[in-house]
């Protein structure tokens, strides 16, 4: 069953205004960090072992701690962008609970000595960016943001930007570009963010869920925190049901809660007379867990590893057996086609390749050696590019076609005759 | 009996003996003529196979004009260095570039077929003629009106890949 | 820029150890080793840009493969990347960009001397995979008067978008829309017309920037490359001159890290122009005003259509003859621009000065008031290569050198009057004030490489045809001091003299002409086929 | 030439001060600019963008023709974008799709003779409320063939009203 900690009063309308959302200890937090030493915060989120809710699951603590002693203005960006496939827990935190994201970016920003902040939020959620500047217009009004803070002498600035429609800016380095006003163009790392990021200077960024979890670690210290979820990844975790539920939606659950109850229990099982056949985890970009291993898996970092998976995002999506896996594949190749921002060659001309694939597979007019290019393609797209985004176009793929080999071949061997696809020789008009 | 000396060489009996074999053999090219060897030139001309190196064609597309796109890989392959192209703009923005001349100098090109071999579009090929006689010495420098348009290539030139089922892919 | 400090870091490339200075890349330390590395976007005159990921090594340590032109080499690095898996990384990123590569070699300027058929040569898979259909962009598409692009060749290495917004800082070229169907390109049929566009069409490593100029006009390979020195202004650029027995076709930069870097302006890319025949001074043209009977050049009566079988050796010796009879000194004026080399100056100097014992020339120099204004890149307001250099040489030889304009009123007494004329005509804004002078004068003999046509109409000139600066060879002195010397390469135009034969001439010593380039030329081997210089 | 109007050279003079680097401001003065053009964005409004914040064309057009929110043509007064990723293919976000634009007559990316648009969109963020669609600036979820087509009709009988 579901323990609601950040999403306690999520339920309540007025948890949106500040005073709605003071009423239910909203801001003792930052009373209470403001008393402490940044350090002291820094290492309370270290040993709560806080990872991170985007997708990489980063320690935050540690990221916050590769900060470079120089006198740069440093920098805290809160990643709402959202863009994962299946992923919507970031849109309903910033509906319902705004000022909990303010809070825990103030907190966090005082941890790591920031003057300034930005909110980038994903260009097509325009409500909840006029609920979030409302937020913060009220908290610039009541002493929470701007000089001296609460009389604390710490003071800060936060601000809302809207990105335009790109998944890449969801990598940290893309939003940084995107940020500058550049294409949304992940930089070349080393130099991390965290030495080099916005502007050149020492830069944060960090998940919507991420920064509202350091407001319960401050409440609850590190091990109230630490009593949920399991010894490596502690702490709960919003995942976002979707795809052949009865009950899509978002549950927050502590880590290392099995999968089976989540979709049997939480959400309501599959429609009826339909089987499971697979489900997607974390997001579009993990690695897809045929029936058997969705049933037996717990729900955290490890032990989704250790079946070739990994958490991501924590969007879990349900596929029974009604959809066919090709067209699936080929919906995500579409997407990551779409997205792929064009850069480096491997991906750009990869996911090309992949999408044409996936599309003559589908037709029927591939042959069985399409298949293993299919894989040869991904693999040798993977592990060499400036971002994560050929790996996330080539883990569906390689684990797709893996474990539901026999589904692919027999959409190619459907088509026997090897056909000549004289595809390159038409006159076309150039120029 | 011996027969002497003498005698065979007075009357040219070795002449004779040797006159025998022709004579026959005429006799029997004259009641026979389908079984002759030699074929009576110019009237008839022995056949030769399709890739026979003869006289050089240049290829042209459907609409006439010439399949070269003056890349000069033949000048370059040539090993009599015989072929003598200069390449310029074509109106047309999806042909880009063409040959404005394209000569070989036919008194120094050994037929060896490396410009056949070269042509990455296969705009050259060495046709079946082999008979291309002619007056005055400037002649035998063949240019395009002479290599892609003369009247003997009216038929189309057959080869392994012939032209109409290009044509028909509409290339 | 090349490490002279002390910390040099010692690491070992492919086994090989080398020691590099501080902060270099892995990619600097593959070239420092005379490694063979796979890259398109590294560019040693440009930033950083890590987007073709060929360049990957494996780094003794470190699990992940690392793009070279972005790691920095640290003590005891060892790095390599002849290893099975980088081998096959490469060969598939050869692959990802030919992916969509359109098939257009023979249509394409850049065949012979471009990076995806030279590295997939030394580094290609030759079993292509691809079977699906490639994506289709815009093709000849005319940027200005200067280039064509072609995006479908594009491979998106951005090397031209970075020049244009860090060297030549005109922000022209950009990258519009995503993925695989990004091209590059300008903005809403902007041209890219800065002084040194040309330079985007030398780095780009495939032929999607391609110059107008040398569209179709000759392949690759049939040229050779000398090396020589820009004459169009005070920088000196070293470039390369691409030329074979049609004559020269083309100027490139050659990279030289104390003078150009890497770049040339774009002005210096026609130098080519006035060394082939079309804008040469071919024969001589005797003055029409001297009486034909003494001019013993020109054996039939009429004298313009003398041949030109040796008429320049004998218009020299009338020279001789004329100056022989004039003892004043004062009576000769010598007309210099800084268009020569030093030895030219002090051969036909010490000639002049020993026979007639001349101690003054008048220097011809038009930018007086742009002279030493700069575009802090390379363009530089003294438009003559070798100004310092004939300053030099006139101090050496204690000549006074006298400002052009002075003419005004000595070209009336001059008798003779001998001209070094400018081989870069449009730079030369003065040049119908000092028809003016040529007038006055009694008679002028015009030395020039480069056709002046409106000298014709001036009845006392006779015009001498020279080598052009590429057969005369000899040092140039450029703005700050440097010496370079310039390769000779073989005549282009029969019976020229050089300064050197003028001046055995003009002591009467007896001189053997040059054979021409084109006829003794042997030709020892198939010099068409694959020639490795 | 493109005018801007007073309004939006009074937003970007603000937006332009309000962060770093000038350059940040041009995604939110774009998204201003779209409202001003009917909801596209044309080069000559590039150009006049370009001299008034002073930054180089390339640059701009650059940013314009990455991000997908920016519109290259016209879309009309509604831009119907309906979710085709994983989960809503799953749920029938390729026939709402059909049924829309066969119900209303929009070909593809053209503008219908009731100034509507439609076309296929990625993720929006809403998986769990699919199958699902965003209306310029508005997303209507949980949306079957019949609610859709309802949605649409309401859309353009108020435009005629106002």
């Amino acid at each position: 069953m579901e323990v609601k900690i950040l999403t306690q009063h999520y339920d309540k309308p007025e948890y949106k205004s500040l005073d709605g959302y003071k009423k239910y200890d909203g801001y003792n937090q930052l009373k209470k960090a403001l008393t402490l030493k940044p350090d002291e915060i820094t290492e309370m989120v270290k040993q709560a072992g806080l990872r991170g809710r985007g997708g990489a699951g980063f320690p935050a603590g540690v990221k916050w701690s590769f900060l470079p002693k120089n006198n740069k203005t440093r920098y805290l960006i809160c990643n709402a962008d959202e863009g994962e496939p299946g992923t919507f827990k970031d849109r309903e935190m910033m509906d319902k609970a705004p000022h909990q994201l303010i809070e825990g970016m103030i907190i966090s920003a005082f941890a790591i000595g920031s003057p300034k902040s930005y909110i980038y939020i994903r260009g097509e959620y325009f409500e909840s960016k006029k609920i979030v500047e409302q937020a913060i217009k009220e908290a610039y009004e009541n002493n929470l943001l701007g000089d001296n803070i609460l009389k604390s002498g710490f003071s800060h600035h936060m601000d809302i930007y809207s990105g335009a429609g790109a998944y890449i800016c969801g990598e940290e380095t893309g939003l940084i570009s995107s940020l500058e006003g550049k294409k949304g163009q992940p930089k070349l790392k080393p130099p991390f963010p965290a030495v080099e990021g916005y502007l050149a200077n020492p830069t944060i960024v960090n998940n919507v869920e991420t920064l509202a979890s350091v407001t319960v670690i401050i409440r609850d210290g590190v091990d109230g925190y630490r009593k949920h979820g399991t010894e490596k990844s502690p702490g709960t975790k919003l995942f976002s049901v979707s795809g052949n539920v009865v009950k899509p939606g978002n549950y927050e659950v502590p880590l290392g809660y099995p999968l089976k109850d989540i979709i049997f229990n939480l959400c309501g099982g599959l429609k009826e007379g339909r089987k499971l056949k697979a489900v997607i985890p974390g997001g579009s970009s993990a690695p897809v867990l045929n029936a058997e291993e969705a049933m037996s898996v717990n729900m955290d970092y490890e032990d989704l590893a250790s079946k070739g998976s990994m958490l991501g995002s924590g969007a879990i999506i349900v596929i029974d057996d009604s959809n066919s896996m090709v067209e699936l594949l080929k919906v995500l190749m579409n997407f990551y086609h779409h997205e792929s921002c064009g850069q480096c060659t491997p991906c750009r001309e990869g996911t090309g390749w992949l999408l044409k694939l996936s599309n003559s597979i589908l037709s029927g007019s591939a042959n069985l050696n399409d298949v293993a290019l299919l894989e040869k393609v991904a693999s040798h797209m993977k592990g060499k590019t400036i971002c994560a985004l050929s790996d996330a176009a080539a883990f569906p793929v390689l684990s797709f076609v893996s474990k539901f080999k026999e589904e692919f071949t027999s959409y190619a061997t459907s088509n026997v005759a090897l056909k000549f696809q004289a595809t390159n020789v038409q006159s076309y008009k150039r120029g | 009996m011996k027969v002497n000396r003498n005698i065979k060489t007075y009357f040219l009996l070795s002449t004779f003996s040797g006159m025998k074999f022709t004579f026959f053999k005429m006799l029997k090219n004259l009641f026979n003529k389908k079984k002759m060897i030699t074929l009576n030139y110019p009237e008839e001309k022995y056949k030769y196979s399709s890739r026979f190196k003869g006289t050089h064609v240049l290829t042209v597309k459907k609409d006439g004009s010439l399949r070269c796109t003056a890349c000069m890989l033949c000048a370059t392959n040539c090993p009599a260095q015989c072929i003598k192209i200069t390449a310029d703009e074509h109106k047309d923005s999806s042909v880009e570039k063409y040959p404005i001349s394209y000569e070989i100098d036919i008194l120094r090109c050994v037929y060896c077929g490396f410009c056949e071999e070269a042509c990455p579009v296969d705009a050259i090929r060495m046709g079946p003629e082999w008979q291309t006689p002619d007056k005055n010495g400037s002649k035998f420098n063949y240019d395009i009106r002479y290599l892609a348009y003369r009247p003997q290539l009216k038929g189309g030139v057959e080869s392994s890949l012939d032209d109409k089922e290009r044509h028909s892919w509409g290339i | 820029m090349s490490g002279k400090n002390e910390d040099l870091i010692s690491c070992s490339v492919n086994g090989k150890t080398i020691s590099v200075p501080k902060n270099t890349s892995a990619i600097k330390a593959f070239k420092i080793a005379e490694q063979d590395i796979a890259h398109y976007c590294y560019h040693p005159g440009l930033s950083v840009a890590g987007c073709c990921r060929l360049c990957m090594i494996e780094i003794e340590g470190n699990p992940r493969t690392q793009i070279a032109c972005n790691t920095m080499v640290t003590e005891g690095m060892k790095i390599n990347n002849q290893s099975k898996q980088i081998k096959e990384d490469v060969q598939w990123g050869l692959d990802f960009h030919l992916l969509n590569h359109p098939l257009d070699c023979p249509i394409c300027d850049q065949a012979g001397e471009c990076g995806l058929q030279d590295q997939y040569m030394k580094f290609g898979q030759y079993k292509p995979d691809m079977n699906q259909k490639k994506v289709k962009k815009a093709k000849v598409v005319s940027l200005g008067e200067k280039i064509v692009l072609d995006s479908e060749r594009c491979i998106l290495c951005s090397r031209c978008v970075r020049f244009t917004d860090e060297v030549s800082k005109t922000h022209e070229l950009g990258i519009f829309n995503r993925g695989d169907k990004s091209e590059v390109g300008t903005f809403n049929g902007k041209e890219l017309n800065n002084d040194y566009a040309l330079n985007t069409v030398d780095i780009c490593p495939v032929g999607a920037l391609t110059s107008k100029d040398f569209r179709f006009k000759q392949r690759v390979w049939y040229l050779k490359k000398a090396e020589a020195i820009c004459t169009g202004c005070s920088t000196g650029c070293s470039i390369y001159l691409d030329y074979n027995e049609e004559g020269f076709f083309r100027v490139r930069p050659k990279p030289n890290e104390d003078n150009n870097s890497y770049w040339m302006c774009d002005e210096g890319r026609d130098l080519y122009q006035h060394l082939n025949k079309e804008k040469r001074l071919v024969k001589v043209y005797p003055s029409k005003k001297v009486s034909t009977s003494n001019f013993a050049v020109s054996s039939s009566s009429s004298s313009s259509s003398s041949s030109s079988s040796s008429s320049s050796k004998k218009a020299i010796k009338y020279l001789k003859s004329e100056l022989e009879n004039i003892k004043d000194s004062t009576k000769i004026g010598v007309l210099v621009t800084g268009q020569y080399s030093v030895e030219d100056y002090k051969e036909f100097f010490s000639v002049l000065k020993e026979k007639n014992s001349i101690n003054q020339i008048y220097h011809w120099f038009d930018q007086k008031n742009s002279k030493n204004d700069f575009d802090d890149l390379l363009i530089r307001g003294d438009k003559n290569p070798n100004t310092k250099g004939l300053l030099e040489v006139a101090k050496d030889m204690s000549l006074k050198v006298i400002d052009s304009s002075e003419l005004k009123n000595t070209a009336s007494n001059l008798e003779i009057l001998i001209v070094l004329g400018p081989e870069y005509k449009k730079f030369f804004s003065t040049i119908d004030e000092k028809l003016e002078y040529f007038k006055q004068a009694l008679q002028v003999f015009y030395f020039s490489s480069v056709k002046l046509d409106s000298l014709d109409s001036i009845s006392n000139v006779t015009q001498i045809p020279l080598q052009s600066l590429v057969e005369r060879g000899g040092t140039y002195i450029n703005y700050k001091g440097l010496k370079q010397k310039l390769s000779i390469l073989p005549q282009v135009i029969p019976k020229i003299l050089s300064f050197s034969q003028i001046a055995k001439v003009l002591n009467g010593e007896k001189i053997q002409l040059e054979p021409l380039f084109l006829k003794t030329q042997p030709v020892k081997d198939n010099q068409f086929s694959f020639q490795k210089n | 030439m493109f005018t801007i109007s007073e309004k939006t050279k009074k937003f970007i003079t603000k937006e332009v001060s309000r962060y770093e680097t000038k350059r940040s401001a041009i995604i939110p003065c774009l998204f201003e600019l779209q409202k001003d053009n009917q909801g596209w964005i044309s080069n000559d409004c590039i150009e006049s963008l370009s001299q008034f914040m002073d930054i180089p064309s390339k640059d701009i057009n650059e940013v314009f023709h990455f991000y997908t929110m920016f519109n290259k043509k016209s879309v009309g007064d509604f831009h119907i974008q309906v979710c085709c990723n994983i989960s809503c293919h799953m749920n029938g976000g390729l026939d709402l799709f059909k049924v829309l634009s066969d119900e209303f007559k929009i070909e593809k990316n053209g503008v219908s003779k009731d100034s509507l648009a439609i076309s296929k969109v990625e993720c929006l963020g809403s998986c769990g409320t699919a199958p699902m669609m965003q209306v310029n600036e508005k997303y209507y979820e949980n949306l079957t063939k019949d609610k859709a087509i309802q949605v649409i009709k309401d859309l353009i009988a108020s435009k005629k009203t106002n």
